[in-house]
């Protein structure tokens, strides 16, 4: 069986999906290393060009693993409402490290494994940007 | 009759007053926060008003700026909308003060209404039946047990000093009566240095049903019908519709009557909402007086839809002194409408609130379906105000089709560069127990937490054509649609 | 129930089909001619065929290709629209051949409404009122005045053989009746080669009122109220409204009777439409049929609106073997609606039809306000169709408050490139005339042809704001939007 | 009394116009030199630079004269329904010359002026596009 897929440009961040005698209406936005598309309700984020494995966003808070140390980053933009552990403390994966608030809501920042609080670099009621260094985890 | 308004509010209901206004012939001025300068609102509006910097706080929560701006602007009402300080007693007793019409109630309205213990009294003395509960006179262990089993179980025995679920405590049955009442003490005693228990019903999976109401300075006080907003997720709602599939129609002629009845006791005046919790199912079903909001509600929509009405318009009407726009028993309800709530979050991230710039926006466009938005394409959505991006409001001739045509709209809604509940809500409108109508307030967090729970991969279409995309870019956008962050290319100023 | 719809059209109404098949699971399937090969229907539906060059007549009206299509693509259905071959007997006919269900009445009740002649006996012999005139036996001078008296003064005496106005004469009075039947029968002579004469009553300055009428196969007939069309210009409607200001409860009641006595008189099925005339005002008004279309209305959504159906669903459960979708006596009028058609011509330049690029299209989009269109910016209005861009529909709880909402919609719909009649909308809706209500069908021609006569001057402001603007384009406009006609910019086919 | 015009682009083709106090929203399009431009229900087209005297649009079918030579062309594309005279016919101002047909409608093209018909550059049945020249009058 032969299938084709045409993809055709109709506007805006907006191309025509021609598969299987069907027509699709596909949006995409933002660069090729990361793209966000939508399809009939649902969303896709990637790099979906051909030679680059595929990428699962990341799940749950960013967390960058540097040797054994863990960078607990923010989210997103947002006022530190509450430090639940301090320099020393031990943390068990899931435990609530900080909660950030924003757009009038509280966000636990949940510690992504077990280890031990190494530095913490924001303080209750400072404002950080997304991707700040909240704290490091051993 | 009012003839210009400085509505203290932003987003979408500043966009839906404006509409209003205009159609009715009534200057509008919008108020902006820094962050806000080029926000929908602010072009929409006749003039604008800024009144400080980003945080709410310091702007759109600020009592005397907004007065000031209602007075050099020479306003003649001040429309507060939702949030913010339309519940706000001390802000409505500042626009009386500064001879300004406040669209509501009047303040003391605001203040009884907002106090949960006389508002509770009120209700009850006008008849309209409250969750039962107490302080037992005799505080003893057997004197708390004695008001749980006159209560009848399951009850809750919680600190009377407290609130916030500590020390509270579930009682299933008599046999461990006792033990709760004592563990609840310890606690009340530990956290609130006071041991006085308070005994409450606790009711069985309840539902969230509201009553619109209405009154004018005449004497008619009225009711709109229900809104059913049991699709509560952590006690935000997510999805309200009307007429509620639990309402038989005697007990939808019982509660709208309650509903009344706890207007005309509360003096009220304006567009109001008593919300009920209902538990039980068909004519016998018991309801609760939860609440009076003393507001226009998110959710006003529905009841557009449904009951034919333009609430905002009757709104500025009473406000202007005149009667209630309908005649006695005119109002009924018609098919079936339903709102989504699409709120700036990640459903496979914990419902983490997402902030940034909407890289593509477009909305559905079919008939029956209304979006109300306060967002553009290329705009930024910051972290400063409430996450909802719009409410998409579909009506239908059946529950079935206007959920169908929801669905529908949903599906046709792209929003990127953040995450949105969009599929969320899909799955929730997908769920059987959500289409069998047959759901209390716990349904979402007990039952649909998990729906998005992963990110869904692309088909292998989709996937093609990604890669046939390769590095093209489409990127004009942010420069063709504007950005209310960047740079304005503002023209020379010219004078004569 | 049907599964897969071929929809014979193109434009707003084929996206309209669209959306309701959408809602109902059904699959879609477009056909274009090569004019429309991106044109917004086709993006929308499932599937699409194309079916031939731009002209219609080899596209849009080749049953053979149609019919084709429909085979090739194995739907079960078709859904003509309105215009192109909604109306045609022979298509109707071929789809029942071919074994489609053609979404719409059976092929003989349209070729029965559809003479002119058969539909008035039809109407005659069902006790439903048409306009009285006849063929006088005697036609002498003496014999056809004496029918003219007869049928009461102003009178109309014309050609039996002919049409288009040709030896047609006004008859004011018994005095001038003589002189104009002889020179009728002369020009009748000179136009046709037959001098015989038919004599017709002169309706005075009558209404144009349809009524709404549906029918299933179980032998269920209803209507769904009036609609009020007589704001035309050059018998083209241009403003529809419901309910019709000039109906009074009991008028409205002996004409929807005589629409559903004629509807059954006409073994109708599905959607179809009586139009009458109304002359007189009040409740002893006189009605008489003027015709039936045997279709969906353009102006559909006005019913849509005030009576709160679904009618392109309705037609698609019918069209399925489904029973009508409501309870006996469950429907009715709530609020007013109004529907403006947009139209690509230049109402300063005697409505000359426009075409060229949408330089700038931006729908309004307003609560209580539906645009239906089937066009967008950047894209190309062709001289090869009808020159209708949009509906615009707006409603409210009175007939005030919808022709507000529809002015506010109207001055918020930007559409630059080529003229429209917006500009003339907005004046008709302005006028006293209208406003009041008591228009009729020359209302327009007479009283209003002249509102837009002249292209206004920019106020001071906007002269100014033009200025600073200079030189300064802003045309990435035409890529970063579509064009129809544009090179298409199409990646590379795969094979797997 | 001091008045101010600002104007700033918030959207492609759409400007906000302050001005005593008050908020505009404008649409523009085409080039400076033939503006396309929207306001609260209003169409205005034209060249709005600083040094250009004002123009008004031309009203009526386009007529070109050259000499005493007057054009007649075509105002959209269309198809020629019927040709009303001939060479040599005398026409008085507002005559049907000719009936052109586009969008299911007839669009009848009548004398800018009195004159004599000098050339038909047209026939019946003929598509014709925006501008081809008709018909000639003297």
């Amino acid at each position: 069986m032969t299938s084709a897929v045409r993809t055709t440009r109709i506007g805006a961040g907006t191309y025509l999906v021609e598969h299987d005698g069907r027509n699709e209406t596909v949006y995409v936005a933002g660069p090729a290393s990361d793209r966000w598309v939508f399809w009939n309700g649902q969303v896709f984020r990637g790099d979906f060009r051909p030679d680059t494995p595929l990428t699962a966003p990341a799940a749950g808070p960013k967390a960058g693993a540097h040797g054994s140390v863990t960078a607990i980053v923010a989210p997103m933009p947002a006022r530190v409402g509450s430090v639940a552990v301090a320099i020393g403390s031990r943390v068990r994966k899931g435990d609530i490290l900080i909660v950030l608030e924003a757009m009038k809501m509280e966000l636990p920042i949940r510690a992504p494994g077990d280890g031990v609080v190494a530095a913490v670099h924001c303080e209750e009621g400072q404002l950080v940007q997304a991707d700040a260094a909240l704290m490091d985890l051993e | 009759m009012i003839r210009r308004v400085l509505i203290a509010n932003r987003g979408e209901i500043a966009l839906r007053i404006i509409q209003a206004c205009r159609e009715m012939n009534i200057e509008t001025i919008a108020v902006f926060s820094d962050a806000d300068a080029r926000a929908p609102h602010v072009l929409a509006a006749d003039r604008a008003v800024a009144i400080g910097p980003a945080p709410a706080i310091q702007s759109y929560l600020s009592i005397p700026t907004l007065i000031s701006a209602a007075r050099a602007e020479r306003a003649d009402a001040v429309h507060p909308g939702y949030g913010f300080l339309s519940e706000s007693a001390a802000f409505a007793r500042a626009c009386e003060q500064a001879g300004v019409v406040f669209v509501g109630p009047p303040s003391e309205v605001i203040s009884r209404m907002g106090s949960k213990i006389e508002a509770r009294q009120l209700m009850q003395s006008a008849g309209v039946p409250i969750v039962p509960g107490h302080v037992p006179h005799d505080q003893s262990d057997s004197g708390v047990r004695r008001a749980l089993e006159e209560i009848g179980f399951p009850a809750l025995v919680k600190a009377s000093a407290g609130g916030g679920g500590k020390g509270m405590r579930v009682v299933e049955g008599i046999a461990e009566a006792t033990g709760a009442v004592q563990a609840a003490r310890r606690e009340a005693v530990a956290s609130f240095g006071d041991g006085t228990l308070y005994v409450e019903r606790l009711l069985d999976r309840p539902r969230h049903v509201e009553v619109q109401v209405f009154a004018d300075a005449f004497g008619h006080t009225t009711h709109l019908f229900e809104r059913e907003c049991s699709a509560q997720r952590r006690h935000q709602k997510v999805l309200e519709e009307s007429p509620s599939p639990a309402l038989t129609p005697a007990l939808r002629q019982r509660m709208t009557q309650a509903a009344v009845a706890a207007a005309r006791a509360a003096e009220y005046r304006n567009a109001g909402t008593i919300e009920f919790l209902v538990e039980g199912r068909g004519d016998g079903a018991n309801f609760y007086f939860l609440e009076m909001n003393t507001r226009l509600q998110v959710e006003h929509a529905v009841t557009e839809a449904v009951v034919g009405v333009d609430l905002v318009r009757a709104q500025l009407l009473v406000a202007s002194g005149e009667p209630l726009p309908w005649e006695e028993g005119s109002l009924a309800q018609r098919g079936h409408a339903i709102e989504a709530r699409v709120y700036a979050e990640d459903p496979s991230r914990e419902f983490l609130p997402q902030a940034g710039r909407l890289l593509l926006y477009r909305e559905p466009r079919m008939p029956g379906v209304r979006v109300d938005a306060g967002v553009a394409e290329g705009h930024e959505v910051t972290v400063h105000y409430d996450p909802m991006l719009a409410k998409v409001i579909a009506v239908g001739e059946t529950r079935d089709a206007a959920i169908s045509r929801l669905a529908a709209a949903l599906r046709a809604y792209p929003v990127l560069g953040i995450r949105t509940n969009i599929p969320y809500l899909l799955a929730v409108l997908d769920h059987s127990r959500f289409r069998s109508g047959d759901i209390d307030t716990s349904f979402l967090d007990r039952e649909a937490g998990d729906l998005v729970h992963s990110v869904p991969e692309p088909p292998a279409f989709l996937r093609e054509a990604l890669r046939q995309l390769g590095d093209e870019a489409d990127e004009p956008r942010t420069t063709t649609h504007e950005a209310n962050t960047d740079p304005w290319l503002t023209l020379r100023d010219w004078r004569a």
